[in-house]
Formats: structure tokens, sequence, C-alpha cells
């Protein structure tokens, strides 16, 4: 009958010419495009695929698709090592490498296949009752081995070579699912003019009708639709595309499999595409996946479903066995005896039903041998089925009674039913799926928000309805999507396959074997081995919810989410509570409905592209220089700058020192910066900042303090009144983004009435300061137009003007090291030349470029207030900046920060640390205790900032303490108990440096 | 009761696995009890304590749904105690305590696995913080140590030490006592060891408003089974807490907010520590059966969904992979969220209610897993003794009014930045 | 005066880019030299602003929020209910001019010529490319020439212009868009632009 | 989610920034009883249903919004800008009193 060992001479839809060789187990087999991997290799005559999860029983190929809960294989090797990945929905190509899991040395001989004797042991949950002894640490003895044991494949060990990528899209009418009810849908939708995409998981499009013969009336239907839709230029169709989930709004997540198919994906493209799909209407027409029917040893290769089987047949030409029992409970799982009949095998059916049926009979005209009212109790073989055992069956009790035979056979059909493709009905939670009598299976509850549902997802299993259902869902779609196009009709010609669930249908759940034989693991969840008995002690322990049996004993939890299992246990839970199936309830969907891989979700913003990097306006320029960086959130800002040879400590010193002694330049344009324009800016800005700003004159400029409404302090910064209706406001790095939203919500959700924009300007601007006793030099040669006198540009003074070579420059004489110093801001776009210019004329002047980490100590030698200190949980009075306060007008948090806890004297307050022994280290991260102790608990407070202080000589810091400088002059701990590090330290006043600020000002 | 050990999981598997008897009981509700507590996540855990500590055995535990259906049923299940601040650092010292002993305690192996937290950092400073959170706990006697980044390539290799990394990875502060343990096995033990003590447990039962006194005590709950009196009610229900607490007139400093939470399909050993990401949010631990259970920051505006959205997702997920590459081809298999009751400085709230007879126990934000069995102890204590316990002493209501909030990550009240 | 140098000179070379094709599907370049000043104006002044501008710059008045008007180089985007965003060549002189146009209790001129890179994105497949980034539905019969929208790239607020049509085959073929990026994030974010482009054939223009 | 800006369209509800309940209303400059504020800063509704919320469109065009969403469903109900709806509030109260 079958030439090439399984695979038939003519028929299905695979190119016989091509021939695609692939690896499974290092043996090589051939296979043809049209093949997916469990098609190639049925047609090889290889059954056994694995060891399952728990026990290690031989494994093999069960479904023909995403269904499938066996055979998943590790495909590919090194970076694009990917395992789990499921046989029967894996595109066969030229070269494929895959290898069986979980099967030590090979599925045939697993060493851990001892497992399966212990397997009364290791029934449901024992783990919860056992590994806790001898000691209380026993779980950290026994975790290493169970975790060793479980865990099917392994993952790469290398990064993933391959490119991923995001696209958005839009659409007004998503189709999901490319069978007859998705295509009539697309073409109704289609004609009408609606803008349509049709996602299919497979790579053809047809569904179910993909299983009905070459050339029957239902191929002839296909070939039609699928014409048509081509003819379309609004319906784009997406096949190897699967909508994994439904979110709010209409959103839809694709996944489209670009280059799985191929070895490796052509240059530049991404091996999958990750989409983004906005829709105003979804039509989802999943279809249903056949029910299997537990029965004894029903894990064993060999036992697949009905309508695989026919499947691989009629699809891929292939013919799975040569003797064939098929067990079954309705009409619709005949057509694959007839065709497998027709293929040369020899075919028995066992009904569970007494019958007579249209398909019995059919059957019986075919001269088919039907063993009506039996049910197959259990298989016998060992890596591959070799007999069955069918008995006389009773529907209702689901049990055996005795006077049971074997038959000999090398393939076993199943067929309890359908199960409709609720999933992303009902992902979106709301309405879960409910059982419908009459249908034997779960249906949708309802269609939420976008969604239409047509075709066998919502229990339509004839295909003339389907089409007839999906034609008028895509109608329906179209009208209310706006679509003014006419759809006409779709007549559905004669001779489709008609539904098999007939009305009366009685679905069987279990099969307990007969008293004579011994019982035998039923299994349902065959991934995660949960068998009928797991169910039973599920039940027996109280575990009765549906949610608890799921989690006891991890039903439908595996990578197919129990696609065949959830709805057999939950009948078996039914039965044994003696409730109804709809008082049980179900379980819920969750997305992604079939697994989607973590690069495609990253996509191309992943990596080291997973976030942008921010550069400043003299980026290029201090690049060039060898400067090095220091990753502040997103920005790169300069750190410090080595001269050859030079340790970052070495680095710092210097460039701090020379501040002091010449002058430096350092990059601030991090700082955020906010344009604050309008009539009723300085009102703004006095609600904004707890000290006043009407008397701010302009060219001048103030420090501010900004609360949080609850009366902590939120950010600090300067503000410069550029001209009347105009100020230039700066905000730490840190926060600009959250000040900045925060000033917009105000102005538009608290003050509307207030006439100002803030626009930020960070990107705008770049700046540098320029501090040290020559920076009035420097900047005198370097901008001649400014009048940069002490008289003329006083401390806190703003001028503009253009620097040599033309730039225009705004300064503002701000200090944060405490030296004469001023900020210079220029357009973005001249950060080079300025830097070029400043350079230049620095080095008459001694000009020394500093990074973050010298303007570290200079403010600390000074005692500002930063990040370290304004660290959301402190207040005005534990930073000393109370004075700053306006007791005449009221501030955002004004009221909230006279709370009695936040003003209390006994707070941990601002104050300065000197190491007692200046050759000691004070270190950041140090906690402040009892000087000799007890160091213990969270002591006195905690240091917040440090630095070696060139100017004297020592190491010094900055830290809150409990009564702050209450404590002047005592000596504490400062301690490390992480590296056993203690140094006694003085509290002294934070202005360590200059505190009459005669430097600043001179 | 049968007592779970090796010896009798060896005996009933010999015996085909008949002998087992129900973990808990399905009892119908009574008229009236000492104290009903709404909620089965800390509220399971709150009844054992009041039968096994203060003798309280006239005890109900009412859930609308299933037992321990919430988030102790849905999170990532991450325990530790590396709390930086006064009142949590000796909180979650205590819990972390309890855990220790815990599987012993309740006769259920509840998978209390001590495999250490790495929290990565990738630049000085934040070595510095991270540092500091170090000493505190160890000044506080909890274990923790920290790594530089050429220590942390030997612990673990599968992360991105490569050049290219965009945040490279600086160093870590580890907790090695901190891990994981299996969430559900936590609610089912607590259930087991609080009904083997007396304690009724009845699910699908949800309260719907409160009885009152003439003085407008707290007398006893509404539920859908009916009413049901007590001389006292604690509420420990999560992101619903401001619902119940409507129900009395109490506004309360919380909000509801949806955290979603991602599991892969199972692969062999490779994520051998729980490890949080420094430069961005994202979590990872290997599950027992070989699932990455990974997690972010919330997706950020109010929900009672029990879900989120896309963009959530791609940012953990991105992280992820730039966090450890090679899990590009790993799949991801579900996803689900719970209701996070986020409070208003990031902290709990144990305490009474300005109600008398209601005792509160909320704002968990999402980090109320580990403290299950502390928080139970310590609720068990504040409603048998009508006072807080030092170690919730400082979980009051009234601190917002005092100002003295316990804010670990200085976000001030904007619940969604906790 | 010196001139505003370019934030994308180090990520955009020059040259051909992807696989290898007659023509390009692609062709990314930076627009250069332009000035972009905002004009903010007040509820009960912004019909007056918006035409005043429409005068002074020749162009129809820019109204509505999703379409920007243009008159030769010059074009006036309306970026909110009362925010214009006005680009020109740096020539013009903008924010001098407009500063003098309007005084403070009409509207507000912010100057932010530097802080913009623009990435001119061209070509059969531009729609393509920015679909990878914008959630933003560029089917032309909702976003037609002379839209723009602001919408999020990576995480970052950038605007996109449709500034019009290479015509082609089919008009639809072959759209011009202005993508404005934030200076600092601007070679960042179009070093990774670039890499997705590389799937097509990519001409990158100085 | 997608939230239908009034001055962008329809768009992904990441290209906004939460900023909370719209229901609560900030005291005016100037109160000086602590009890309101702290009403303002600490305590919420919190409903499971419709709720009013502050979205500001920062990728778009950065407008404060007032967006009811029902917190259970996720469902959008309605869209109109801060400013007005902030404004008529005001005017409405003023009118009241
Ligand atoms: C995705 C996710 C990840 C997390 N990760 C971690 C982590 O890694 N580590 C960690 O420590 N924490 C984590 N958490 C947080 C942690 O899960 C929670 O803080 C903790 O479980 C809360 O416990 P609970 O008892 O307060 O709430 P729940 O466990 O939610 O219990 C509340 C119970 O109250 C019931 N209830 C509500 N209303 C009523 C009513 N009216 N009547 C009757 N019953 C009612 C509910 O059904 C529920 O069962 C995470 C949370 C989530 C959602
Ligand atoms: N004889 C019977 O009793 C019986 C029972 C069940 C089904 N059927 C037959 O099955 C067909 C049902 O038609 P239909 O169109 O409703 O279903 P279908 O099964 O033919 O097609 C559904 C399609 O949707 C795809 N799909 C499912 N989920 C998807 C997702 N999330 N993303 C992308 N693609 C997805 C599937 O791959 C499949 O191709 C009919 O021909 C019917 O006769 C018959
Ligand atoms: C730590 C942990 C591990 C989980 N592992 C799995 C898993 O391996 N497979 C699975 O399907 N679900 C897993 N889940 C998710 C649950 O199936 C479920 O989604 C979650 O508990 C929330 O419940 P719900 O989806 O019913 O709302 C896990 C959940 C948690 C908390
Ligand atoms: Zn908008």
């Amino acid at each position: 009958m079958a030439r090439n060992g399984r695979r038939l001479a003519a028929g299905g839809r695979i190119d016989r010419v091509k021939r695609l060789t692939f690896h499974f187990d290092n043996k090589r087999f051939v296979g043809h495009p049209g093949d997916t991997l469990a098609s190639a290799l049925l047609a090889n005559g290889v059954h056994l695929v694995g060891r399952s999860f728990k026990y290690h029983r031989p494994r093999g190929i069960v479904s023909a698709g995403v269904e499938e809960p066996n055979a998943l294989v590790t495909l590919r090797t090194g970076g694009r090592q990917e395992p789990n990945c499921p046989a029967p929905v894996t595109e066969l190509y030229d070269g494929l490498v895959s290898r069986s899991q979980n099967a030590w040395p090979s599925p045939r001989f697993d060493a851990m296949g001892i497992n399966d004797f212990f397997k009364p042991f290791l029934s449901a949950g024992f783990y919860y009752k056992t590994f806790m002894g001898p000691t209380r640490k026993s779980w950290m003895f026994f975790e290493p081995f169970i975790r060793k044991a479980a865990g099917l494949g392994a993952a790469a060990s290398k990064a993933d070579p391959d490119r991923y990528e995001k696209v958005n899209a839009f659409c007004d009418v998503l189709i999901v699912g490319g069978g007859p009810a998705g295509l009539a849908a697309a073409v109704a939708a289609g004609r009408a003019g609606a803008r349509v995409v049709l996602a299919e998981q497979d790579f053809e499009l047809g569904g179910w009708l993909l299983r009905e013969p070459i050339g029957s009336p239902a191929d002839h239907w296909l070939g039609a639709a699928r014409a048509e839709l081509a003819q379309l230029p609004n319906v784009r169709v997406m096949t190897r595309t699967t909508v994994f989930g439904a979110y709010d709004g209409g959103t839809f997540g694709l996944l489209e499999r670009v280059a799985d198919h191929k070895k490796v994906p052509d240059e530049g493209e991404p091996r999958q595409r990750y989409v983004v799909l906005r829709a105003t209407r979804a039509v989802i027409a999943a279809g249903a996946v056949e029910r299997p029917i537990p029965f004894g040893d029903n894990d064993r290769p060999g036992v697949m479903l009905a309508g695989a089987v026919r499947a691989y047949l009629n699809r891929h030409a292939v013919v799975a066995g040569r003797r064939m029992v098929l067990f079954t409970c309705h009409d619709g799982a005949y057509p694959t005896a007839f065709d497998m009949k027709a293929a040369g095998a020899a075919v028995t059916i066992v009904d569970a039903r007494k019958g007579p049926t249209p398909a019995m009979k059919a059957a019986g005209e075919l001269g088919l041998e039907v063993i009506a009212g039996h049910a197959l109790a259990e298989t016998r073989g060992k890596t591959r089925v070799r007999a069955a055992v069918v008995a006389p069956f009773d529907i209702d009790k689901e049990t055996c009674d005795s006077g049971w035979r074997e038959i000999p056979c090398d393939l076993v059909a199943v067929s309890g039913g359908y199960d409709p493709q609720v999933h992303l009905a009902t992902q979106r939670g709301g309405r879960k799926a409910v059982w419908a009598p009459a249908l034997g299976c779960l249906v949708p509850g309802g269609e939420p928000d976008v969604q239409i549902h047509a075709g066998a997802m919502k229990g339509t299993f004839g295909t003339p309805e389907c089409i007839a259902e999906g034609f008028a869902a895509g109608r329906r779609a179209a009208g209310e999507v706006g679509a003014k196009g006419a759809a006409g009709d779709l007549p559905v010609p004669d001779g489709l396959p008609a539904s098999g669930i007939a009305e009366g249908f009685k679905p069987v759940f279990d099969v307990k074997p007969p008293a004579a034989l011994r019982e035998r693991k039923r299994f349902i969840d065959q991934q995660n081995d949960v068998s009928a008995s797991d169910v039973k002690l599920a039940h027996r322990e109280g575990y009765v919810s549906v949610e608890h049996l799921k989690r006891y004993t991890t039903l439908g939890m595996a990578t197919e989410q129990g696609k065949l299992a959830n709805v057999v246990a939950l009948a078996q839970m039914a039965k044994l509570r003696g409730l109804d199936i709809s008082a049980v309830g179900t379980t819920g969907y969750r997305p992604p409905y079939t697994p989607v891989p973590l690069g495609a979700i990253a996509a191309h913003e992943s990596d080291h592209h997973v976030r942008p990097v921010r550069v400043t306006p003299f980026h290029d320029w201090n690049e060039k220089i060898g400067t090095v960086f220091l990753d502040t959130g997103l920005w790169k800002r300069p750190w410090y700058y080595p001269m050859k040879g030079e340790t970052i400590n070495e680095a710092y010193r210097r460039e701090a020192k020379a501040v002091r002694e010449t002058v430096g330049m350092v990059d601030v344009s991090t700082l955020g910066k906010i344009d604050v324009q309008g009539p009723d800016a300085p009102e703004f800005l006095n609600r904004v900042y707890v000290n006043g700003w009407k008397s701010l004159e302009v060219g001048k400029a103030r420090y501010g303090i900004m609360l949080r409404e609850d009366g902590y302090v939120f950010d600090d910064g300067t503000t410069t009144r550029i001209s009347e209706h105009h100020y230039f406001m700066t905000t730490t790095t840190a926060e600009a983004a959250k000040v900045m939203m925060h000033l917009e919500w105000l102005l538009q959700a608290a003050w509307p009435e207030l006439k100002v924009h803030v626009t930020s300007v960070t990107d705008q601007w770049g700046g540098v300061a320029i501090a040290g006793p020559n920076a009035r030099a420097l900047l005198k040669d370097a901008i001649p137009s400014i009048d940069f006198s002490n008289e003329a540009f006083p401390f806190m003074g703003y001028r503009t003007g253009t620097a040599e070579g033309g730039i225009p420059v705004r300064v503002h004489r701000i200090s944060f090291s405490g030296e004469l110093a001023y900020e210079v801001f220029c357009g973005a776009g001249h950060g080079s030349a300025l830097c070029d210019l400043l350079f230049e004329k620095g080095k008459r002047h001694g000009l020394v470029l500093y990074g973050v980490e010298a303007l570290g100590t200079l403010r600390i030698e000074k005692g500002h207030v930063a990040g370290g200190e304004i660290d959301g949980r402190t207040t005005l009075e534990d930073l000393g900046l109370e004075k700053m306060a306006s007791k005449a007008k009221p501030y955002i948090g004004s009221v909230l920060r006279q709370r009695p806890d936040m003003t209390s004297p006994a707070r941990q307050r601002f104050v300065g640390l000197k190491a007692v022994d200046p050759n000691t280290r004070i270190r950041p991260g140090m906690i402040l205790q009892p000087h000799k102790g007890p160091h213990q608990g969270h002591g006195l407070g905690h240091v917040t900032a440090t630095t070696y202080s060139p100017v004297l000589g020592q190491s010094i810091g900055l830290g809150l303490v409990a009564a702050g400088l209450a404590r002047k002059g005592e000596i504490v701990d400062a301690v490390y108990p992480l590296k056993g590090d203690v140094t006694a330290v003085e509290i002294v006043s934070p202005h360590f440096f200059d505190p009459e600020g005669k430097r600043q000002n001179g | 009761m049968t007592r779970y050990s090796v010896f009798s999981v060896l005996k009933e598997g010999l015996t085909g696995n008949k002998g087992w008897t129900r973990a808990w009981r399905d009892p119908e509700p009574k008229a009236e009890y000492d104290v009903i507590i709404i909620g089965s996540g800390h509220g399971i855990a709150t009844a054992y304590y009041l039968a096994k500590e203060h003798g309280l055995r006239n005890v109900a535990v009412l859930d609308k749904g299933w037992l321990g259906g919430g988030n102790i049923g849905r999170n990532t299940t991450i325990v530790r105690s590396n709390y930086a601040l006064d009142g949590n650092t000796q909180f979650y010292e205590w819990s972390m305590k309890l855990w220790e002993g815990l599987s012993h305690d309740l006769n259920f192996n509840v998978m209390m696995s001590h495999r250490g937290v790495y929290n990565l950092v990738h630049t000085p400073g934040q070595y510095d913080l991270a540092a500091r959170r170090g000493n505190w706990m160890r000044l506080n006697g909890i274990d923790a140590e920290i790594y530089n980044r050429e220590e942390m390539m030997r612990i673990a290799p599968y992360l991105d030490f490569s050049p290219k990394a965009r945040f490279p990875i600086y160093g870590a502060i580890c907790q090695p006592r901190g891990g994981t343990a299996r969430h559900d096995a936590v609610a089912w033990g607590y259930a087991r060891a609080a009904d083997s003590l007396g304690v009724d447990i009845i699910q699908n039962c949800e309260v719907t408003g409160f009885l009152r006194d003439a003085r407008g005590a707290v007398v006893g709950v509404e539920t859908a089974k009916g009413p049901i009196r007590a001389k006292k009610v604690g509420m420990a229900v999560a992101g619903n807490t401001t619902l119940l607490a409507e129900k009395v007139g109490l506004r309360l400093p919380i909000e509801s907010h949806v955290l979603q939470a991602f599991v892969s399909e199972p692969i062999k050993p490779l994520v051998d520590h729980v490890v949080t990401f420094g430069a961005g949010h994202f979590y990872v631990s290997q599950s027992d059966k070989g699932g990455l259970v990974f997690g972010g920051d919330l997706d950020g505006y109010n929900s009672y969904a029990q879900r989120g959205n896309l963009p959530l997702v791609e940012h953990v997920v991105a992280e992820g992979k730039a966090l450890i590459p090679s899990i590009s081809r790993v799949r991801l298999v579900r996803s689900w969220g719970g209701v996070m009751d986020m409070s208003m400085d990031g902290t709990p709230i144990i305490c009474k209610s300005p109600v008398e007879g209601l005792y509160l126990n909320t704002g968990w934000c999402y980090g109320g897993f580990k403290a299950t069995p502390a928080s139970g102890w310590c609720f068990a204590w504040t409603i048998a003794r009508d006072e807080p316990h030092e170690f919730n002493k400082k979980f009051t209501l009234e601190r917002f009014r005092r100002g003295t909030q316990i804010d670990e990550k200085g976000q001030g009240p904007t619940p969604g930045w906790h | 005066m010196v001139e505003i140098a370019s934030a994308l000179a180090g990520v955009l070379k020059p040259g051909r880019h992807g696989p290898p094709a007659k023509t390009a599907g692609l062709t990314l370049s930076e627009v250069k030299g332009r000035d972009v000043v905002q004009v903010g104006a007040w509820r009960e002044t912004v019909d007056r602003v918006r035409e005043k501008l429409a005068y002074d710059l020749g162009t129809p008045p820019a109204t509505g929020t999703r379409a920007a008007v243009t008159a030769g180089e010059r074009t006036v985007i309306p970026v909110g209910p009362d925010k214009f965003l006005v680009v020109a060549p740096a020539s013009d002189n903008l924010f001098q001019k407009l500063s003098a146009a309007f005084p403070a209790s009409e509207a507000v001129v912010t100057e932010l010529g530097h802080s913009r890179a623009i990435l001119r994105i061209a070509g059969p497949n531009a729609r393509d490319l920015v679909a990878r980034y914008l959630a933003v539905d560029l089917d032309p019969s909702v976003f037609p020439v002379g839209s723009f929208a602001a919408s999020g790239l990576h995480g970052v607020g950038v605007l996109l212009h449709y500034v019009r049509d290479m015509g082609g085959s089919s008009v639809f073929e072959a759209p011009v868009f202005d993508l404005y990026l934030p200076r600092s994030f601007a070679a960042s974010l179009t070093e990774g632009v670039l890499h997705v482009a590389e799937q097509w054939p990519c001409q990158v223009e100085a | 989610m997608r939230i239908d800006c009034p001055y962008c369209g329809l768009r992904d509800a990441s290209e906004f920034f939460y900023q909370g309940d719209a229901e609560r209303v900030r005291p005016a400059v100037g109160e000086a009883d602590a009890e309101k504020w702290l009403a303002y800063v600490y305590e919420r509704d919190n409903p499971k249903g419709p709720l009013k919320e502050f979205w500001l469109h920062l990728h778009g065009c950065r407008q404060v919004l007032v967006v009811e969403r029902n917190t259970a469903t996720h469902e959008m109900l309605s869209v109109a800008p801060a400013r007005d709806v902030i404004l008529a509030r005001n005017a409405a109260a003023k009118g009241g009193s």
C-alpha cells in the first residue's frame, strides 16, 4: 500500500519531487515540502519520540496540531537551540535537526524509565507530603534532584543570533482562523470593502478542510475561497501567524513565524515578527480540537486522535499504521476509518454506543467491523501499541463489563468529541465558557467587546453551517465598521462534511477497566502525567474545586495548557462530586493561546537596544578625548577624565583640586530644563516652590525647592527670570520628567485659569559649569560680549551674549562647587563648538575638565544637598532648609509638611561627617552607630555621600543623623558590617569648605 | 488527619493511595464565631495563629472564591527579608524565621527554597545604596552579602556579562536565606493545619456587608450564605479592601492596581537563584517544575481585572532577555494578573480599624507573599489582644495623619509607584 | 553664526545597506538647516494666533490637531489645542520674528531649533519601517499627506509628519515622512531604526 | 487599552501617563485645614466600576485628559480635556456657593 515506508504514492498536499533531509536523534530521514516534522517522522515509521515528564513513559505523536501534549522535541543547535517544539506544528525544512527530550540515553532505553515503577509513590502532590525531614533544611537537600529531573528540554546556552521585530498594525476586521468559517468571513468582509486581516497559525489555509481528501467537494470549495481572497487587495492573509492573545481595546497579540521554516533566516530577515494589531471588530473562527477518551495505558505510542490520523493521511499522504482500531462515541470520527480503509489499512471500529447510527450503517456497508457498545479498555505493547483490549461498556456508568478481548493493532485512533477553541473568547475573563449539554462541550459564554464568534469554536460542527456562520459574521463585522460594499452571498455546494455530533450526543469521559484487569493509568494530561487516579486522589483529599484540582495535580498547566485534558478532567471531577459539569465550572484561559518565544516579544527593542541611550550635546566631544562615562538613568554623563594611567581616585582628586585652584569645566546638560512662560508665571512658581518668586528681577536666578503634596521634599534647582514673562527652570537629572509632568498636571487639572505654558527644553540647551578662581578670566576671553565684572554680573545674575566664533550663549552665575562659577548654556547643536572654544581658551587659565565624581566631591565639601539626601523621605527641616520656606504664602505641601512627626527635632537630619583619624575612610553605604557600640539595629542614621576631600586632605561625608546638628562635635561610628569596616567619625557642620561663601560671591 | 511523612507516602503508595483524607473539611457556617477572618491568603495564616498561639478555635475563614485563589495563589513566590527601613526590616525577618520552620510547623512541605535572592546593581551609586541596605540587614541580625561583577560572573554565569550589555552588571546584594516557596502549598498547608485545630474554612462565601450593633460596632458579616455573627471581624482581602471598607464608611489610603506575572515552558535548570534586574523592573526564578517564573512592574492604572496588557508584557520580557540572553527561544506559556492593595507609602497596614470590632490587614503592594507568616502571626496577635505586637506597631493607619510614612522607595503618596 | 552640528552624523553613514536590489525600498537622510519654534497661545487667543501665523508664514490656517499646513519650506504643526510648532529655514530668523510678533498676553514663543533632529524616511518601505516603531495607523485613508502624529518611539516622544508623496506607480507607494527626534536620543534611536531598516534595500544619504 | 484622545485620535494607553483619580478635588490654594489635605492626598474611593481618572498624553499632545474607565473591565466610557472638566467644575462650584 505505501511506498517509502508509510507514505502513499499519490495524494496529499506534499511536493514529492523535492526531498528534504532532516535528523531526529542523530538519525537521518527524508521528507517533503508540505510535511511537518511529525508527518515526516510518521512517514518514516517513527512513533516513539520522547519520554514523559514525571514517569518517563515512552510517548509518541498524538495529534496533528497545537494541542500536541507529547511529541515535543528540541530543535536546532547552538544559540538557535529551541526546546519543547511540538513536532506536529514544526514545518519541515531541509537540514532540520531535532532531538528527543527527557530521555537518556534515548527514548527507547531511558534510564529514568524506572520512575514508572515508582508511580504509586509519585501520585499527585506527593511532594507536599514528604521531603520535610530529617532537618528543617531538608528541602534544600532534595530540591536540586527534583529540579534536575523536571523541566523538559534545555535552553540554549548562548545568545540567539536571530533578529526579531515588532510591528504595529491596524485593521477594520481581524479574522482569526483560516478554516471554512474564517475564510467565509474574510470573503464577506473583504467583498464589503473592509480592511481585513486574516491570521492563520498553519502554513496553509483551510483548517479542518485540509483533512479532507484532495479532489473532494471540500477541497474544491477551499480552492475557490482561497482564490477569491487572493483577488481582494483589502484582505491581508497572514499564514504562519498565531493570534496568541486578546487584550483591551480591540488589541490583539500576533506571532508571525517568518523564517521558522528555513534553516536560518535570510539576511536581514527577522526570524519571527510580533504584531500588535488593533482591530475594530474581530471574527474568532478558531475551530475546535478533538477530545480524547482516557483508557488504560492510553499514552502508548501509536495511540492518536482520530482526526490526526486522518490529517496525516489526507494532507500528508502518510498512513500512520497498518492495523487500526478506532475508538469513538460519535459519528464524526468514522471518516477516519473510511479513509484508512481506502488507503489499505485493516480497520476495526469500537463504538461506545450501542447504535445503530448512520455512520455505523455506512461502515457496515463498507464491510468494516463495528464493535458497538464496547470500549477500548487498555492498550498493550511497549514502545508502540501492539494490541487493544476491548470490553463491553456501560456508557452511563463509564465502566467495562467482563468479557474483554484483545485486538492486535499498531495504531489506535480515538475520538471522544470536539472541544471548541474558546481560548481567545474567554482570555479576558468576565464571560467564561459555558457547558452546552446538547453539544457535549464548552462554548463561549458570550462575545466580549469587539469579538464575533463563528464556526466550530462556538460548537457549530457541520461545514456548511460553519461557512454560513462565518459569512454572516464577516458581513456583520464589515457592517459594524461602516464598510459600504456588498457582500453578496456565498453558495454552499453539496457534499461538504456534515456535523458528526448528532442530537443526544453523550460524551464518554472515562473508561474504567473490567474487574478482571488490573487498573492501569488512564492519562488525562499526558504531558504532566496526570491520570484519572490523580483526579480521584484530589477529590479524596478535598481539592475538588477545578482550580484546586488544576494546581494540586498540575493538570492543564503544561505547554499546551490542557487543550486535550481540561474538559475530561472537569467532567471526571463533576462525576466524583455528583454534580453537573456546568456546576463545577472551568479553569480560566490566559494568554498566550500557544507558547510565544520571549525573544519575539522582546522584539527589536531588546538586548543592547533595550533602552535608548541619551547623550548630552557635549558627548561627541567628550568621547573623542577618552572620557569615562557613567550611566545615570538613560544618560551617559562624563564621570572622570583619566590622564595616562590614572585611576578613578587619582583622576577625580586631581580634577576637584584644580577647580579650587585654577578653573574646571563640567557638563551639566543632563539637568532638566523647563521653559516657563506666561503672564501668570510668577504666581505659578510661587505656588510650586516653597520660597517666594514674585520679587525675582529679570536677569536674576534663584534657588528653589519643591515639595510633594504630602510635604516631603520633591526636587530642587535654580530658576532664572529671562524676561518679564519668561523663566528658565532647572531640575535635577533624576526627577526631570516627573517635575515636568507634575507641572503640566497642575496647569491643566489644578489651576487651568493660570496663563502659563511649560515646555521641556532639556534637548534644546547644553550647559557647562565653569568653576574656579580663573573662571571669570576664562569667560572674559571666550565671551567678550559680556561684562563679567562682579558689579556688572553679580552672583545669581544672568546675562546673554555671543561667544567668540558667533555662538549665542546664556550665562548664569550659579555655583554648585562653591567656587566662582558660571553655567554657560548654548544651543545643543553648538555644543562641540563651545567646548572647542572653551578648551582652547582654557589652556591659558589652567582649565581642567571634571566629571560627575569630582562634582560630587565639590558639592560635598560645600554641603549642598543632592539625590542622596533628597531621597523622597526627607523634609525641609531634615535638610536644614526650613528657612527657605515662605510664611507669607501657601505652596504645594505647605500644610501637610507641618504634621507632628515631620517636624520633630528628633528626626534624622542633615550633618557633615569627618573621619576622626584622617587616614581612615568613610565609605558610602555606612550606617551610623553609637561610638564603640553596641552596633546593632538601625542606629543613629546613615551616610548619604562621601568623598576624599583634596582641600581638607581627608575623608569626609554627609549624612542624616538623629537630632542632626544638635549632636555637633559628637563622635559616632560609621560601620559597614558587609566588609567588617568601622570608622569613627565626628559630626560636624555639612559646610566644610568656605562656609561664608566668599569664593562664589567674589 | 493522616500525618504526612515519607512513611505515609510509601504506605499509601502500596495500598493504592486510598487512605488519604481530606486536607480540610468543607463545613457549613455556624451562626456565630469568636472571630471571622475575611480572605484566605493572609487570612488563613491568621486563623491558624489565632488557634495555635492564642487558643481561639471558634474561628471561621470566609472567602468569596476558592481557598488561596487571591494573590497568595498568583504571585512570583519570592521570599526575602532584605528591607532597609526600620519597622519593615524586623517584621520581614520575623516572617523569614517563621518560613524557616513552616513546613515542619504545618506538616506540609511548602518547599521553602533558600536559594538566595540577588538584587543586581548596575552603577556604583546603586551599589552603595544596596550596601547600605545590606549593612542595615546585618545590623539587624539578617544575612546579607555584597558581590562585585567578577563574583557575580562566577555565581550567575547565565546573566549577560558581555561588553554589549546596555546596563552592565556592576555587582549584587544577596540575601542567601531568601528564595522561593510553593505558593499554593502555603495556603493549603495553613488551611490543613488550621482546620485540624478547629477552624472552619468556608469557600465561595462572599462577604457583602457587616452586621453592626447599636453603637456601630461590627458584630458579624453579611455573606452569600447568610449573616454570620462574630465578636471580632478581621479583613485581609488585598485588592478588595476598599470595597468592604466602604460598607462601614471607611475611606482608606489604598488603590487597587494590577500586577502581571509570567511563566515559561519548563526547561532544564538554568536560573538557580532569584535574580532582580537593577536597571529596570524584572525579577525571575525557576520553579521546581522548570518554568521560569518572572514579573516586573505594575501595569500602572487602577484595576480590579486580574489581567493586564501588552505594553507591560513587552517591557518585562525585553528586560528579561537583556539580562539573560539565552532565554530568547524559551517560550512564554501563561501570563496572569493579580489585584494589588497598593498603599500610599508602599508599606502595609495591620491594625484595629476606627470601627470597633473590625480589624484591618492591607497595603501589601506586591510584596505580601513573603509576609504571609508574619502578617498572619501579627494580625492574630492584634485581634486576640486588641493591641499590636512590637513587629506591627508601626503599620498603622495613623501614620499618614502623623506624617511617619515608611516609604522604601521614597515615592510618596502615588500608590502605583511603590 | 555657527551652524547647528548634526546629531545624526555619527550614525547616518551614507551608502547602501540591506539586501541588494536595483532600487532602494527606503531612503534615509537628515533634514538640516531647519529652525523650530513653538508658539503657545491661550484659550482666548488661539484663533487669532492661528490666523496670524498663517498670514505671516503664508500657509493656510492650521486647524485641528491632526494635519500640518505647509507653504514651501515653511510648516505649521498644531501640536496641541493651543500650541503650534513652526518649522522654517534657519535663515528666516523665526524666533526673533515670532517673539516680536506676539506679546505674552497673546502667545509665548519658545525656541526649539536645536532640540530636534529630523530624520527623513522615504520610499516604498517607509510605512513598513515607521510601523515597526510608532503605534499610529498610517493607512493613507486615515493618515493622508500632511498628517502628523505625536507618538512614542521606544518610550521617547517623537513627531511624525507625512510631508508628501514621491509618486510612483501608485500615489501611496513612496511616502516621505519626517520624524522629529529629541536630540539627546536621536543618535541612539536612529541606530536602532537603521538596524531594522537593513531588511530592505536601503539608501542612506548624507 | 486604547484612549480616544480628543486631539490625537485613538491611541494606545501606553502613550499616556496615568495621573490617578480625577474625582478627587484638590483643595483651593490657601486651604489651611489639614484634614482636607489629608483626605485629598491619602484617601481614595477606589471604586470597582466606572472611575474618572487623569491621563496625560505624554507622547502625544501633552494634554491632561479626564478619562472615564471601568476598573473592572477596562472599558473606556468617556474622554474629555481636563482643562474643560476642571474649569466647568470650578464654575459649577462657584455658581453653587
Ligand atoms: C503577580 C504577583 C506577583 C507577586 N509577587 C510577589 C513576590 O514575589 N513576593 C511577595 O512577597 N509577594 C508577591 N506578591 C504579593 C502577594 O502575592 C500579596 O501581597 C499577598 O499574597 C497578599 O495576601 P493577602 O492575603 O492580602 O491577599 P489574597 O491572597 O489576595 O487574599 C485575599 C482573599 O480575600 C478574598 N476576598 C476578597 N473580597 C472578599 C469578600 N468580599 N468576601 C470574601 N472574601 C473576599 C479573595 O478571594 C482572596 O482570596 C505578588 C502579587 C502578584 C499579584
Ligand atoms: N465532523 C465533525 O463533527 C466536526 C467536528 C469539528 C469540526 N469539524 C469541521 O471543522 C471545520 C470547522 O470550521 P472552522 O472554520 O470553525 O474551524 P477550523 O478548525 O476548520 O479552522 C480553524 C482554523 O483556525 C486556526 N486557528 C485557531 N486558533 C488560532 C489562532 N489563535 N491564531 C491563528 N489561527 C488559529 C486553526 O489553525 C484552523 O486552521 C468544519 O469543516 C467542520 O465540519 C467537524
Ligand atoms: C509560581 C507560579 C508558577 C506557575 N507555573 C505555571 C505553570 O507551570 N503552568 C501553568 O499553566 N500555569 C502556571 N502558573 C499560573 C497559574 O496557572 C495561574 O494562571 C495563576 O495561578 C493565576 O490564576 P488564574 O489564571 O486562574 O487567574 C503558575 C503560577 C505561579 C504563581
Ligand atoms: Zn493627545
